[in-house]
C-alpha cells in the first residue's frame, strides 16, 4: 500500500514526459473510465513495418491512470506493434512498480486498453482486460 | 441420534454439528426435526460466521470506492460471484447475475428478455407443475401483451406428458420454460433432453432451478439451458438473494431491468448508456453481505460434494416413501424415489394437511401443509393441499422415524 | 477518542463499542475513519446478532408455514415492518413494502404506478441533483412510453431553484419525483412546501428518502407524500433490503409489479388474483432475516432519537466545514451547515479526487471519491468527481481532525 | 400449544352441530383463505328486529376453521345483528379456547370475516380483520 504513491508515480502525473497529441498520426483512439470520468486520448505513429515511431497521451484523471499512462507510452516507442499487442494487466503493474486494488486497477489499465482499442479494435480490447 | 456404523457416505454426525439451529429445543423436551428445506434450507455456521465477520469487519459499499474496505467488500462480492460461477459451471461470471431470489430472476426474463421479444400470440410452453414463480410472471405478460400459454401436462404419476410435449413444440414456441424439480412431486425432469428438443424448435428456454440447484450437480455447459433461475436461501445461503444465469448474448442483447446506480456506464440529464454484465442488471446496492453468505454456502456444498448429497437424499428419501406409504389412510404424491428428489407429498384421509402439520409440531416436526405455491397442479389431483416432507443434507433416517410415528399419533386424535 | 467532557447529547465513547468494525486495524497501527455512512453505514452488534440469531434459532420461511419455526418467522418478518412503519409514521404497517434497496423501490414505482398512469407527453419533474436512482428509471420509460423530462435545476450554492419549480407547475406535471436530501452536497430540501405545491399542481409526488431517513426525523403523514422510498443499509440495517412506503389508496390501486409466491390470493393455470397489501409488491421468498435486522436497527435508532442524531450530525458536520474551508485549494460544494446533512464533498487543487482517497486510506480514512452517482450534479458544477466525507451517529470531532491532517499530507505529497 | 386440539375442537369438526344450508335465507356469504383452500358458506335468517334466529355454515377445511365456524354459529342464534357486528378476533378466540399463531389465525377467523362480510359487505369485513 505504502508505495501506492511512489515518487515516480507522482513525478510522472506532474511531469509527463509525453503528454500531448501528434498530428499527423496514424492511430488515434480515446476513451474515459466511467467511475471517475478519467479520460485518455493515445495518438500513435507508425512505420512502414510496423513499429511505433512515436506516441503521445493526453486527457485528465488520477495520477495511477495518468502516470501510467505517460509509463506506458514511454516503453513502446520504438516498440513494434506486435508486441505492444501483447502488453497485458501485469506488465502495466510492473512499469508501475505497485499493487492495486480492484477499483484502481481500472485507473492504471484505462491507458492500454484505449491503447490496445486503437490497435486492435474495441472489442477485442475490452475483452481480453476483462477481470 | 445417528449411530457411527450408519452407511450413508455423509458423516452425518458432523454435519449436524455445523448447523446451530438443529440442536434447537423448540420447547422444553422438544427437539426440532426439520423436514421443510424445500420452502427453505436451514444455515452452516460457516455461512452465519461468514456475514457475520463481514458486517463486523468489511463492510462497506462496492465498486464505487477505493479506500481500503470497499476494497475489500468489492472482492468478497465478485469472489463469491466466480464460486457460483463455478458451482454449476457457467463459462464466465460475468453470466451470474445477483437477483433476490428466484421469483426475481424468472421476472427478470419476462421483464426483458420477453418483452423485448415476445409479440401477441406468440407460444409460451409452461408445465401444469409449476410454481407461482414461473407461473404469474407469464399471466401477465399474456393479459399486457396477448401472448398465448400452453402447458406440458402432468400424469396420474406425476411426470411430464413428454409426447405432450413434442406436439406443443410443433407449434413453433418462442419460449419454454419449465421446472427442472418439482417443489410438490419431487420429479426431476429431464431438462438436457427437454432443452434440446425445445432448441430444435427454436425456442429460447428458462429453466426455474430453485429445487435442482441444491439438490442436483447442474452443469450450465452440459445443459445449454438459455436462462437459469435459482436461490440461495434454499441451498444453505441467506436470505434476500438468488441468481440468473444466462447465456453471454442473450444477456447482452437484453434491455436493462431496474435502472440506478452501478448498471449504468454514464449518465446524463436526459439518457444513460448501460454497464457491461453482469452489472447491467444490478441496480443499486446490491445483497452484499449475502453475497458473501452464498458464495461460502457453494463452498460448504461443494465441500460435501453435490454427488454425496444427491446420494444421502435418495437413500433417505427412498427410505421414507416405504414408511409413508405403510401407513394405512396416507397417500403419496409424485413419481418413486428413483425419479425424484427429496420431497414427500401427502394426504391423510380424513385429516386436513394443515391439521397434520401442526400436530406434528407439537412433537417438533416441522413440516408444510398447503399448496406449496403450485395450486394448479393441486387442483389438477383434485385437493386443495398437501402435506410435505423434504430432506436435506442434514436429515437423518430417524427423523423420518419421527415423522412416521407423529403420523400415527395424529391418527389417533382424529380416529 | 472521546473526552467526557464533550457536550454532545449523544454518547459517542458508549455508541462506539455498539460498532464493532470502528474497532478494526486496518493494518498494523491504522485505525478505522469510517466517514463513507452515505454509500452504506456501519452497523451495530444489536443488528448482526438478531440476524445471526435469526438464523441459528428462527430460521424458516414465512406465510405459509403453520410449525413453530414458520410461525417465528413470520412474526419476526411482520413485526419489524410494523416497527418500520412506526418509524416513518405510517397510518398503517401495510403501506411498508419490503424491497431490495431504494432503488428497487423508485423502480417499482415507474413499472407500476407509472406505466398505468402516464401518457405520452405527460410530464415528470426530477431535480439536478437527483441519484442515478431517480434518474434512469425514467429515462428508461422516456424511452419506451415517450414521457416528458423537465428538472428543478441547482444554484450555485447547491439549493433547488424553487422558483423554476414554481414555473415548472405550471406545465400540470403529473409527477414530481425528488431527493429529500442529497448525497453529494448534503442539502435538505424543503420537503413539505414542495410535496404541498406539487399536489396543488394535481402531480403526485415520490420522494427518495435514501439520504433523509437515516438522518432526519421522517413522517410520512406531516409530509404527506405520495411515495417514499429508502434503504436499510445506509441507516444501520443490513444490505439486501429496502422499503416502499405509499399511500394505501395508491398502492391499492396499481398493479402488481412482480409475479410469483405470496403476491397471490389465488393461482389458476391461466390466471391469477393478487393478494391484499403489502404481499401485493412482495413476489417470492424475501429478505427476511434482513427484515429482522431492519426491525433492529429502527429500534437502535428510535432509543438514541432521531432528533439527537440531527443534532449531533450538524455539530460535526458544521464543525468539519469550518475546518476544511481552512484548507488552501480545497473547495467544498452544497450549502451551509444549516441547510444541509452530514455531508462534505470537496476537490483539492490539483489533485484527483482519486489521489485523494487513496491517500486518506493509507491512514485509514474512508472517504468517497468519484460522482457518487449523481453524474449530471456533477455535470452542472464542471467537475468529473469529488471527494466525500460523510458523517454519522458514531462519527466524532477527532476523526474529522484526522481527515483534516490527512488533506494536508495529501498536499505535501502532490505539493 | 397443547391444546390446540382440545377434545373440544376435534368434535366440532368430526361432529359439527351447524353444518349445512339454509333455504330460503336473508343472508348468505362464502369467501374462502387462499393460503390452505379452507371454505366457509354462511347462511342467515334474520327477523323483521334484527335477531338472526337461524344459521348454518357450509365448506371445508382445517379442524380450526370448521371447528371455530360451528362454535361461532352456535355463539350467533338467537343475538341481534348489532352483537354479530360487534364480534371479534378475541370473540372466536374465547371460544376456541386457545391460542394461536398469525397462520392458524387466519383459519380460525375465516368463518368470522365470512360472517361479517355478509353483515356489512365484503371491504369493511376484511378491514376490521387485517392484523
Ligand atoms: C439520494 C440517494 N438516492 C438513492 C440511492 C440509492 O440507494 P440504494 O443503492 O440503496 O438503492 C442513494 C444511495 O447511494 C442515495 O444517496
Ligand atoms: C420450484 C420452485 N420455483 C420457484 C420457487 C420460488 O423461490 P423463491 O421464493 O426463492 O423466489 C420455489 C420456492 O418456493 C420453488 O420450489
Amino acid at each position: 500500500m505504502d508505495d501506492l504513491y511512489r515518487e515516480v508515480i507522482i513525478e510522472h502525473y506532474k511531469n509527463p514526459s509525453y503528454r500531448g497529441k501528434l498530428d499527423p498520426h496514424d492511430i488515434s483512439f480515446a476513451d474515459n473510465n466511467p467511475l471517475c470520468g478519467d479520460h485518455i486520448q493515445i495518438d500513435l505513429r507508425v512505420s512502414p513495418d510496423g513499429v511505433v515511431t512515436d506516441a503521445r497521451f493526453d486527457g485528465h484523471g488520477c495520477a495511477i491512470s495518468q502516470a501510467s499512462a505517460d509509463l506506458l507510452i514511454e516503453s513502446i516507442i520504438g516498440k513494434p506493434l506486435e508486441e505492444v499487442k501483447k502488453l497485458n494487466k501485469e506488465s502495466v503493474l510492473e512499469l508501475l512498480g505497485i499493487e492495486l486494488g480492484p477499483v484502481r486497477l481500472k485507473c492504471a489499465l484505462l491507458s492500454l486498453k484505449v491503447l490496445k482499442a486503437g490497435v486492435y479494435g474495441l472489442q477485442e480490447a475490452s475483452d481480453s482486460l476483462v477481470e | 441420534m445417528f449411530t457411527s456404523n450408519d452407511p450413508m457416505t455423509l458423516n452425518l454426525i458432523e454435519i449436524r454439528k455445523d448447523f446451530p439451529i438443529l440442536d434447537r429445543e423448540l420447547r422444553p423436551g422438544v427437539r426440532l426435526t426439520y423436514l421443510d428445506t424445500t420452502a427453505t434450507a436451514q444455515k452452516p455456521l460457516a455461512v452465519i460466521n461468514a456475514m457475520d465477520d463481514f458486517y463486523r469487519r468489511s463492510n462497506a459499499n462496492i465498486h464505487r470506492g477505493v479506500h481500503t474496505l470497499a476494497e475489500e467488500a468489492t472482492t468478497l462480492y465478485e469472489n463469491a460471484r466466480e464460486r457460483i460461477a463455478k458451482f454449476i459451471n457457467a463459462e464466465s461470471a460475468r453470466q451470474v447475475i445477483y437477483t433476490r431470489n428466484t421469483t426475481e430472476s424468472i421476472n427478470l426474463v419476462a421483464y426483458t428478455w420477453a418483452r423485448a421479444n415476445l409479440k401477441p400470440g406468440d407460444l409460451v410452453i409452461l408445465t401444469e407443475m409449476e410454481h407461482h414463480s414461473n407461473l404469474v410472471p407469464w399471466h401477465m405478460l399474456q393479459a399486457e401483451r396477448g401472448i398465448e400459454l400452453d402447458f406440458i401436462p402432468v400424469t396420474q404419476d406425476g411426470l411430464l406428458d413428454l409426447v405432450t410435449y413434442g406436439m406443443l413444440l410443433e407449434r413453433n414456441p418462442k419460449l419454454v420454460s419449465f421446472t427442472h424439480m418439482s417443489n410438490v412431486l419431487g420429479t426431476i425432469n429431464p431438462a438436457a433432453e427437454m432443452i434440446r428438443l425445445a432448441h430444435e424448435a427454436g425456442a429460447i428456454v428458462l429453466v426455474d432451478g430453485a429445487q435442482s440447484v441444491p439438490h442436483l450437480k447442474v452443469d450450465m455447459q452440459a445443459l445449454d439451458a438459455d436462462f437459469y433461475a435459482f436461490s440461495a436461501h434454499k441451498m444453505c445461503g441467506p436470505t434476500g438473494i438468488g441468481v440468473l444465469y444466462g447465456k453471454t448474448a442473450l444477456l447482452e442483447s437484453m434491455p436493462p431491468f431496474l435502472g440506478g446506480g452501478d448498471m449504468i456506464k454514464e449518465v446524463k440529464l436526459r439518457s444513460f448508456r448501460a454497464n457491461t454484465l453482469p452489472h447491467k442488471f444490478e441496480a443499486g446496492t446490491p445483497a452484499i453481505a449475502e453475497a458473501v453468505g452464498f458464495g461460502v454456502a457453494v463452498d460448504y456444498l461443494t465441500n460435501l460434494g453435490m454427488d454425496n448429497i444427491a446420494a444421502h437424499e435418495h437413500e433417505i428419501t427412498e427410505y421414507a416413501l416405504e414408511r409413508l406409504e405403510e401407513i394405512p389412510g396416507v397417500k403419496l404424491f409424485g413419481p418413486s424415489a428413483d425419479k425424484k428428489g427429496g420431497v414427500a407429498s401427502f394426504t391423510l384421509e380424513g385429516v386436513h394437511p394443515h391439521d397434520v402439520a401442526q400436530i406434528l409440531d407439537r412433537d417438533g416436526i416441522a413440516v408444510r401443509a398447503g399448496h406449496h405455491c403450485a395450486q394448479p397442479l393441486h387442483e389438477k389431483f383434485g385437493i386443495p393441499a398437501t402435506s410435505r416432507a423434504s430432506f436435506y443434507l442434514y436429515n437423518t433416517k430417524e427423523e423420518v422415524d419421527l415423522l412416521v410415528n407423529g403420523i400415527y399419533t395424529v391418527k389417533k386424535m382424529f380416529g
